[in-house]
């Protein structure tokens, strides 16, 4: 199994990801996208690991990477955590979460 | 044609669908549960590549409380349908949509010649992923970071607390 | 480079009107403060008089300080006083006090902040004619626009703010590229060692390395333009020159004559200081275009200047005249023309601030700049008048004023460079009489008219500084030889660079 | 590589942020927290110095108060430790001008405090990382309680909507440094490691994936330095975000974001420069074009310092442009020339009632110091000999040329230098030239804040005289 | 240096410091005692000429080194005076014929109020020292120096009376058409600069005529000698810059006499028979001297014919006999011109003088149409200007004679076309004088009553001038009797022959010179004063009945009284144009062009800044849409390109 294929993998959904922040207007829809973009990240990295695991001979080559994943997810959290704190608040002002009508600020 | 290969095939058609879906799906509520399918779809693909810990951290933190999270969030704003009026300006869809798949063509091209993206990997062999290397890895070499993340956390845990606690 | 740290001409000449200025915002009372301004400018005057004695004719050598300032890029606090160097400082030192004096009556609200501007303008001038370090010369050549940009805006005329603010804008452009164009050169500049001969910084400021600097001629090419925009802007030289008659139309009067007096001389310093020796090639490529250039702005500026109604803007475009002369003699390099042009820098400040002192106060007076308005000044102010027709005559080259012998070595130096060129030149001493006596006539003689009347003569302080510069102006017209002698060393320096 | 890293600065940051969490239940007084943090940044300032003056050429330091093995996992020399120090300092000179200002956004000021320390602790990891995971994290902790403190003025909906807005296009950003990172690690054949100095860049062109993984990780630092065409989240951030965070985003954090940056692209792909270097070149320009020329038309101050901002961001590319010494002296010197203008401004900004240019209108007769203060650092901020800003100016135009490949990108950007001259210099027609017209406002303008500002001042003056006394830090 | 000559520089130090003295104390001093500095100072001078001519006539020839002017590596030019022949014959004229002209004004200008008294001869003795720095000059510069201040003089004359803008603008088309003079002279002595470093006469011609090395090539001594002599067309009021000579006559009457009758429009003489040698050198310049000096002649005579204004007649007079002298010049009778200078400084001196004491009687009037009949009033006048005009219209003994033949007789000799155009100028020169004389003292008075009675001789301060004058103007051309009278009666050019030596060596060498038969001398002499007799008694008698008559006249007449339109076509040439350029430039290219374009770069900056802030639309998909896009681009430039 080529490592191509899941270089191929992550980046359709990292790319899906991107469609999805660009076209959707609803802000926990974008935040839901760019978490899918973070998991492209995550499976590529997994990938890798995999792969440098193979490559070179010691066995714990790769598991870098999956600690490195596992930060990933952990910083994923906490914003998380930040990112719907802030949505509740946008919500709780202006009943709506649609980003087209942040335009308060421009020019 | 391996049964791995099978699996890896249909995993990918799973993650790649429900992705489209989330994007795709008018309703909140069903982008959300269409991401938790990418998600399962993802660690199926972990475990696949033997990173058994992250699978299931994956289905946990992700699936499980993220989601979850979002889902409350969702409900609690009860917006199912988008409320607003359907987009004014479509350019901004189709751009987009345009924008991102351009990005994929470039990138898969660009990576179609390189060499590197030839190596055969056999799947479902190594013991990288244990939780046992993973958890002697993570408070040995990279206990610094980890001392860090909390600080991350600590900084969440108040932001969300100075954002939501109410104006007295 | 050796860390004398005596007291030498050079820093006080920049130092002293320094500290003069910054006391001076501190000065409550207004009496005071003219006071202190014109006595330290006096003083410097002396100190640039003591130091006349000292000339010892050797290019950029003669009184030198040096004190290694940021020694990681090579940049050193270097003043040097040559003698271009020394009849420039002359002028400085000589035009504020006339200045002070003519302008002691006028009341400027903040009066210690304009006479504090005012000094400080002076210590940037200095530096800018003592600078023998590249960085520190675009230092000052920056820090003696500044306060002249606010001395314009605040106490200038009612259209300043756009006035000043223009020409600001289209100097400092001018200068950045300059700085461009320094900067590289300095990356090509030999390493600086001690005396140990271990390598203090890569690179060097200091002027002998960038005249050391190999430049090929494609680097000099693109590199000459930079430098001279920034200095045509200043001079300015047509086409560059849009910003000045209103700049000069709008500040106050004490602050046109610096401009003008001294100011513009601070383009042509940098042309002969430092574009000519570094780039020796590109000059002889491009010399005739900036000549031409300079010619054209020669007459376009005289008939222009015969059009205009407001004595400012005459003087201004006179003025631009003038000194597209002085640089399209430098740009020939030719021995007797730039022995014209060194003297000429002083005569022409002289003369220029002379005519401004005589606007100033018949503006004082009348409360018009008008041509059209004045009639018949001479009768009420016959010293005025008097002191107005040699100034003029001096500004039209009659022989035995100062700007005689200046611009016939100057011209006949460009005469050496094109006979053409020369002609086309040469026609603006009959423009530069008609504008001039035009002037003079309708402003001076004929009928007294309703707004003349009740014009008075001019006051003791303005008489004298008037005659002070009317005696400077028959002195080096009779006798120019000390100034000659002064400034030999620039010239020959510059001459063996193009032998 | 070194035992341990420059640990005081982090660990104090964080703990004291802590401290300052836990405060936020006891103190009483709103103004109590304001001391406890000056005090406390006072401190981090001591141990960081101390550990800055105990640092011997060879790079084997001996003031680290916590020796910690952290694999190396951050590095350090002169150059960041100072770099981290002119970050407090500029820092306790925001605290000191406008503490009472950030009591002023909210109620939980303890909590404000802490995050600006979670912030610095941030910062000093990504002026420190030696792995991409700490750079990594370095940047998340200096994101995250930015999110937070742009959106800490709840009430106001200019402000909820500059957090999300940053939120959002943060957060995306982050995806794409994570892509970068991924690829890089995976393009590194040989060791796979994420340790910044051992990826493996080949002879010769890149390989494809360290590429494309260069350009998701340039693009990402682009996004944090606000250059274009990733700015478009300042303006409106800054805009929307109190004036005091404001005012420390655009200073501190941005600082942080490019020591990061150069870390990166010296340590990483430093010897691969020609490769990326017409990249940066090209963000150099638009970032310099679109920040200068948007700004020249801006009615409001703040909005106008927001491009501005973005402006004096390309003039520092330039530094990353030509990554060599003069570079590095150039980042740290225009580090803090600009933030201390740019603080000392904004501190004035924040005393106006009128936040428009016409506001400023005949400031010199209602108060000089403030006026006074304000020219000082206009003049910096434009790069007018005798300021930091020229120096800081000069050294990134000296290491431009010296790279000497793209001489172009030198002259437009002092063409554009020249026209950020004209809309500073409007701010400076206004203070002096300019009769008021509103009504005479009310100043809560305490002496100390004046003396401060007046220090400030002093400050970018001698900076600007002797660029050396930051420099020397750097060789003793 | 012990030379007696050094102390020539007393000569012009004196004027300068009756200038001064005039000059600053003019509030204070009473207008006798100006009146007696003013003239003393000139006397005073007048003596030392007097010692110096005859100094110089013993052979003894001087040049006083003073100071260096300029002396630099590239230029030395010394304050030299040169004392010779040729500068003593002037330094005798200007201080001569300058003190009696002072004398004159001190009773002439009376009127005034002492503070524009004194600054009257401080002017006036300005005026001398100025043209004595000329003609003493050892090098083109120190006489550039004085050719300048007598130009500066004459403009402050000039515009005297300066409440009167007609004065003024008089003053300053004098000016100003000596510069255009000046345009010529400067670029000439650049060109010598040029070729040769140097300005002293000595080694200029030296140079010039050095075989050897040949520095000048005819081409140069050919541009030279032309721009040179457009500087004197320029001073001495030659075609085609003649027309500010007549305006001049605005100044004060003493004035015209001294300045523009005796001194200071012969500079232009004076400046080309010094520099004899490189005008003998260029042929081709020598033609086109001769041809203007005569065309000059013609046009200023026909002119003169029909001038109703007394001064104005002189003035064209004047013109007319400056272009005699340059036609002399222009054939190589270099000696001829400065004797004809030198007569016609006494003859018309003398009429400019008794035209003053005219004007002096008729308070103010000087229209001959309102004169008449004044020999009854005042006879010395009266007297003294006879033998003026007698004197002008060539009339043997009369000194005009002899200068003026000897001039035709060397025109004869190179082309008789120039001796017969010439002669007819003659003829009418005769012609108008009488006229004017006719008009202004025969017939009868046709002024008005009270001019009638006020009408009397003037003081003695101003008839003794006239006598003196009147005296040298009859006798003063016996200096220069023909050969064909007695064989070495030429005085003056036996006087002037080291001057002038190194010509005739040239010419001889050329061997074009060749001397006219007694015959054909006799013949020209007899014609030509047949002829003026003839004019001079037609216009007596033609003009002594004259009356007053208003008819319209036509034709060439008309075109004659309003002076050949001349300055209405400068006008129309140069005057209008230059102004329409002037205006053009500073309303459309200064405003539009060049500064539109500076402004422009600003409008541009403003409009851009408006323009790109539009990017900024507040909208998070479209910030991140330009960011995706902006990505893209970075991607295909870092892997495809």
């Amino acid at each position: 199994m080529p490592i191509n294929y899941y270089i191929f993998l992550a980046l359709a959904l990292f790319c899906i990801g991107v469609i999805g922040v660009l076209t959707r207007r609803n802000a926990i829809i974008i935040f839901m996208c760019i978490e899918l973009m973070l998991n492209a990240a995550n499976l590529l990295l997994v990938a890798f690991s995999k792969l440098h695991t193979q490559v070179s001979a010691l066995p714990t080559a790769g598991s870098d990477a999956q600690i490195f994943v596992f930060f990933i997810m952990v910083v994923a959290a906490a914003e998380v955590s930040v990112g719907l704190a802030i949505i509740v608040m946008m919500y709780r002002n202006t009943h709506s979460v649609d980003v087209n009508f942040l335009n308060r600020l421009k020019n | 044609m391996s049964i791995t290969q099978i699996l890896f095939w249909l995993l990918s058609a799973l993650a790649v669908g429900g992705a489209i879906m989330v994007v795709a799906s008018k309703s909140p509520v069903h982008s959300i549960l269409f991401l938790i399918i990418t998600f399962f779809a993802i660690s199926g693909h972990y475990i696949l590549l033997n990173a058994q810990f992250l699978a299931i951290v994956n289905v946990i933190v992700y699936a499980g409380a993220i989601m979850v999270l979002f889902l409350f969030v969702v409900m609690l704003m009860n917006l199912n349908e988008e409320s607003a009026p359907p987009q004014k300006n479509k350019y901004i869809l189709y751009g987009g949509t345009i924008a991102g798949a351009s990005l994929m063509l470039v990138l898969v091209a660009a990576l179609k010649q390189s060499s590197q993206g030839r190596y055969l990997m056999d799947i479902n062999s190594g013991t990288g992923g244990l939780i046992e290397n993973l958890g002697k890895l993570l408070f040995t070499d990279y206990v610094f970071p980890f001392e860090i993340s909390s600080v991350l956390f600590l900084s969440a845990m108040i932001g969300a607390v100075v954002i939501s606690k109410k104006e007295a | 480079m050796d860390q004398d740290i005596s007291i030498t001409f050079p820093h006080v000449l920049i130092f002293f009107p320094l500290l003069a200025g910054l006391i001076t915002f501190f000065l409550k009372k207004d009496a005071t403060v003219k006071s202190w301004a014109l006595f330290s400018s006096i003083i410097t005057l002396c100190v640039s008089l003591g130091s006349l004695y000292y000339a010892n004719n050797k290019a950029l050598s003669g009184l030198t300080f040096n004190y290694e300032w940021l020694k990681y890029i090579g940049a050193s606090f270097s003043v040097s006083l040559d003698g271009m160097g020394r009849i420039l400082t002359l002028l400085t030192a000589l035009s504020f006090p006339i200045i002070f004096v003519a302008t002691y009556k006028n009341q400027y609200k903040n009066t210690n902040s304009f006479y504090g501007l005012m000094l400080l303008t002076q210590a940037g001038l200095m530096g800018v004619f003592l600078a023998s370090d590249a960085l520190l010369f675009y230092f000052f050549w920056e820090l003696a626009i500044i306060p002249v940009y606010f001395l314009c805006s605040k106490w200038g005329g009612e259209k300043r703010i756009q006035a000043t603010f223009k020409f600001f804008i289209y100097t400092f452009t001018g200068s950045l590229l300059m700085l461009v164009g320094i900067i590289y050169i300095y990356l090509q500049t030999a390493a600086t060692q001690d005396a140990a001969g271990k390598i203090i910084s890569a690179h060097s400021f200091a002027i002998n390395y960038f005249y050391a600097a190999q430049l090929t001629v494609d680097q000099q090419s693109w590199l000459f333009w930079l430098f001279f925009i920034a200095f045509a802007i200043k001079m300015p030289v047509f086409p560059f020159h849009t910003w000045q008659p209103d700049t000069y139309e709008q500040s106050p009067s004490a602050v046109t004559m610096v401009l003008s007096g001294v100011m513009v001389k601070m383009g042509l310093f940098g042309v002969v200081r430092w574009l000519l020796p570094m780039f020796p090639l590109a000059v002889a490529k491009f010399d005739t275009v900036v000549i031409i250039l300079s010619v054209i702005g020669i007459v376009y500026a005289s008939l222009l200047a015969i059009k205009q109604d407001d004595l400012k803007r005459l003087v201004a475009y006179s003025s631009i005249a003038h000194i597209g002369l002085m640089s399209a003699t430098i740009f020939a390099t030719k021995q007797i023309g730039l022995e014209g042009v060194m003297i000429q820098m002083f005569n022409h400040g002289i003369n220029i601030i002379g005519l401004w002192i005589v606007i100033e106060m018949m503006e004082q007076q009348l409360g018009v700049r008008k041509i059209s308005q004045l009639s018949g000044v001479a009768h009420k102010a016959p010293v005025l008048t008097i002191m107005l027709v040699v100034i003029g005559f001096a500004n039209i080259a009659l022989p035995l004023t100062n700007a005689f012998v200046g611009e016939f070595m100057m011209f006949s130096g460009l005469f050496q460079f094109n006979s053409w060129i020369a002609v086309v030149a040469l026609v603006s001493i009959i423009l530069a009489a008609v504008y001039t006596l035009t002037m003079v006539q309708k402003v001076f003689y004929g009928q007294v008219n309703a707004l003349t009347t009740n014009m008075k003569e001019i006051s003791v302080n303005a008489q004298i500084a008037l005659s002070i510069i009317v005696v400077a102006i028959f002195l080096s017209g009779i006798y120019p030889q000390p100034l000659f002698d002064l400034t030999k060393d620039t010239v020959t320096a510059i001459i063996t660079r193009f032998k | 590589m070194a035992v341990s890293a420059n640990m005081n600065a982090i660990i104090l940051t964080a703990v004291w942020g802590i401290v300052m969490m836990f405060g936020g239940a006891f103190f009483k007084q709103k103004s109590t927290p304001k001391y406890w943090a000056i005090a406390g940044l006072a401190l981090v300032i001591i141990a960081n110095c101390y550990e800055l003056f105990k640092l011997d050429p060879k790079g084997v330091e001996h003031g680290n108060l916590f020796p910690v093995e952290i694999k190396g996992m951050l590095t350090f020399d002169s150059f960041n430790l100072l770099f981290i120090t002119l970050v407090l300092i500029c820092t306790l000179f925001l605290f000191l001008l406008n503490g009472r200002d950030i009591e002023k956004v909210g109620n939980n000021v303890s909590e404000y405090f802490a995050l600006i320390f979670f912030v610095l602790c941030g910062v000093s990891i990504a002026a420190t990382y030696n792995t991409l995971l700490t750079l990594f994290l370095g940047i998340e902790i200096l994101s995250i309680p930015l999110y937070i403190l742009t959106g800490s003025d709840k009430r106001n909906l200019k402000s909820n909507e500059a957090a999300l807005k940053y939120f959002l296009m943060g957060s995306f950003s982050t995806g794409i440094l994570l892509m970068g990172i991924a690829f890089i690690y995976g393009g590194n054949t040989g060791t796979p490691t994420f340790y910044i100095n051992n990826i493996n860049l080949g002879t010769g062109k890149l390989p494809v994936m360290i590429g494309i993984g260069l350009v998701f990780l340039l693009i990402a630092m682009v996004f944090k330095v606000s250059a274009a065409p990733f700015h478009f989240w300042a303006p409106d951030v800054y805009d929307g975000a109190p004036t005091v965070f404001t005012s420390f985003m655009a200073t501190i954090v941005k600082a942080g974001g490019f020591i990061a940056f150069i870390r990166l692209f010296e340590h990483a792909f430093g010897t691969a420069q020609q490769q990326w270097q017409i990249l940066i070149a090209i963000i150099t320009a638009a970032t310099l074009l679109i920040g200068n020329l948007t700004a020249v038309f801006q009615q409001s101050v703040k909005r106008m310092l927001a491009y501005s901002s973005i402006a004096q961001a390309g003039f520092m590319l330039l530094s990353i442009f030509a990554i060599n010494q003069f570079a590095k002296e150039g980042v740290i010197l225009y580090t803090a020339a600009y933030s201390l203008a740019t603080i000392g401004l904004f501190a004035v900004l924040i005393k106006m009632s009128d936040y428009t240019i016409d506001g400023f209108n005949g400031l010199a007769k209602q108060q000089p110091v403030l006026a006074f203060t304000a020219t000082i650092c206009l003049l910096s901020l434009t790069g007018v000999p005798l300021t930091a800003g020229f120096q800081a100016k000069l050294f990134m135009l000296i290491a431009a040329v010296n790279d000497g490949h793209q001489n172009w990108l030198v002259v437009f950007a002092v063409l554009c230098a020249a026209i950020s001259a004209y809309y500073y210099f409007k701010i400076i027609q206004a203070i002096y030239f300019k009769e008021s017209t509103s009504a005479v406002q009310q100043w809560d303008v305490t002496p100390a804040f004046k003396v401060l500002l007046i220090i400030t001042a002093a400050l970018i003056l001698i900076l600007g005289i002797w660029p050396s006394l930051i420099i020397d830090w750097l060789y003793y | 240096m012990s030379n007696t000559l050094q102390i020539v520089w007393l000569i012009p130090f004196l004027p300068l410091i009756g200038f001064l003295i005039n000059g600053l104390g003019r509030n204070h001093l009473s207008k006798s005692l100006t009146g007696l500095i003013g003239s003393g100072v000139i006397l005073g001078s007048f003596l030392i000429s007097l010692f110096v001519f005859f100094q110089v006539k013993n052979g003894n020839t001087h040049v006083a080194h003073y100071f260096d002017f300029i002396n630099t590596a590239s230029l030395k030019v010394g304050f030299d005076f040169q004392v010779d022949q040729l500068s003593s014959l002037f330094l005798l004229i200007i201080t001569g014929v300058g003190f009696l002209i002072h004398v004159y004004s001190t009773s002439y200008m009376h009127e005034e109020p002492s503070k524009d008294f004194a600054k009257y001869f401080a002017y006036l003795n300005l005026f001398v020292f100025s043209m004595l720095l000329l003609v003493m000059g050892a090098n083109y510069i120190i006489m550039f120096i004085g050719w300048e201040g007598v130009g500066l003089c004459s403009y402050l004359l000039i515009g005297f009376w300066f409440k009167d803008n007609a004065n003024n603008d008089a003053a300053k088309k004098a000016f100003i058409m000596n510069r255009i003079g000046d345009f010529g002279f400067l670029l000439a002595v650049f060109w010598l600069i040029a070729k040769l470093g140097t300005t002293d006469y000595h080694q200029v011609f030296a140079l010039a005529i050095d075989t050897q090395k040949i520095l000048l090539t005819p081409f140069d001594i050919g541009g030279i000698t032309l721009l040179l002599f457009l500087g004197a067309t320029g001073k001495s009021a030659q075609i085609p810059l003649y027309t500010w000579l007549p305006d001049a006559m605005a100044g004060p009457t003493p004035v015209s006499a001294l300045i523009h009758a005796a001194t200071m429009v012969t500079a232009g003489i004076y400046m080309i028979a010094r520099s004899n040698i490189l005008f003998t050198m260029a042929p081709l310049t020598q033609s086109v001297i001769a041809i203007i000096g005569l065309a000059t002649a013609v046009v200023a005579a026909t002119i003169a014919l029909k001038q109703n204004d007394i001064k104005k007649v002189l003035a064209y007079s004047t013109v007319s006999q400056l272009g005699y002298m340059f036609l002399g010049l222009g054939v190589g009778a270099y000696t001829g011109a400065v004797f004809h200078v030198m007569t016609h400084a006494f003859f018309k001196a003398l009429l400019f003088l008794g035209a003053g004491s005219v004007i002096h009687a008729m308070g103010g009037e000087q229209d001959m149409r309102n004169m008449g009949g004044l020999k009854k009033y005042m006879s010395i006048t009266h007297i003294t200007f006879l033998l003026g005009c007698l004197a002008i219209a060539g009339m043997p003994p009369f000194s005009g004679f002899f200068s003026k033949d000897e001039i035709l007789a060397e025109a004869f000799a190179k082309n008789p076309v120039y001796w017969g155009i010439g002669v007819l100028t003659a003829f009418m020169t005769a012609f108008y004088m009488f006229r004017l004389y006719a008009m202004t003292f025969l017939g009868k008075f046709r002024g008005t009553h009270d001019q009638e009675h006020h009408l009397h001789e003037s003081p003695a301060a101003i008839t003794i001038p006239l006598i003196v004058l009147a005296i040298l103007a009859f006798v003063g051309g016996w200096i220069g009797m023909p050969k064909v009278f007695m064989p070495n009666g030429h005085r003056l050019e036996a006087f002037l022959e080291p001057i002038f030596a190194k010509s005739n060596e040239h010419v001889a060498a050329l061997g074009t010179a060749h001397e006219l038969s007694h015959t054909t001398e006799y013949a020209l002499m007899a014609i030509s004063v047949v002829g003026a007799l003839i004019a001079l008694l037609y216009a007596w008698n033609k003009f002594s009945k004259y009356e007053k008559t208003s008819e319209e006249e036509t034709g060439l007449a008309k075109a004659i009284s309003n002076k050949w339109y001349v300055d209405e076509l400068y006008n129309a040439v140069i005057v209008k144009p230059v102004q329409s350029i002037a205006g053009f430039f500073s309303n459309v290219v200064e405003k539009r062009g060049i500064d539109g374009f500076v402004n422009g770069v600003g409008k541009a900056v403003n409009y851009g800044s408006r323009q790109i802030r539009l990017l900024q639309t507040g909208q998070v998909s479209a910030y991140m849409l330009m960011m995706v896009v902006a990505i893209l681009i970075l991607f295909i430039i870092q892997l495809f390109l």
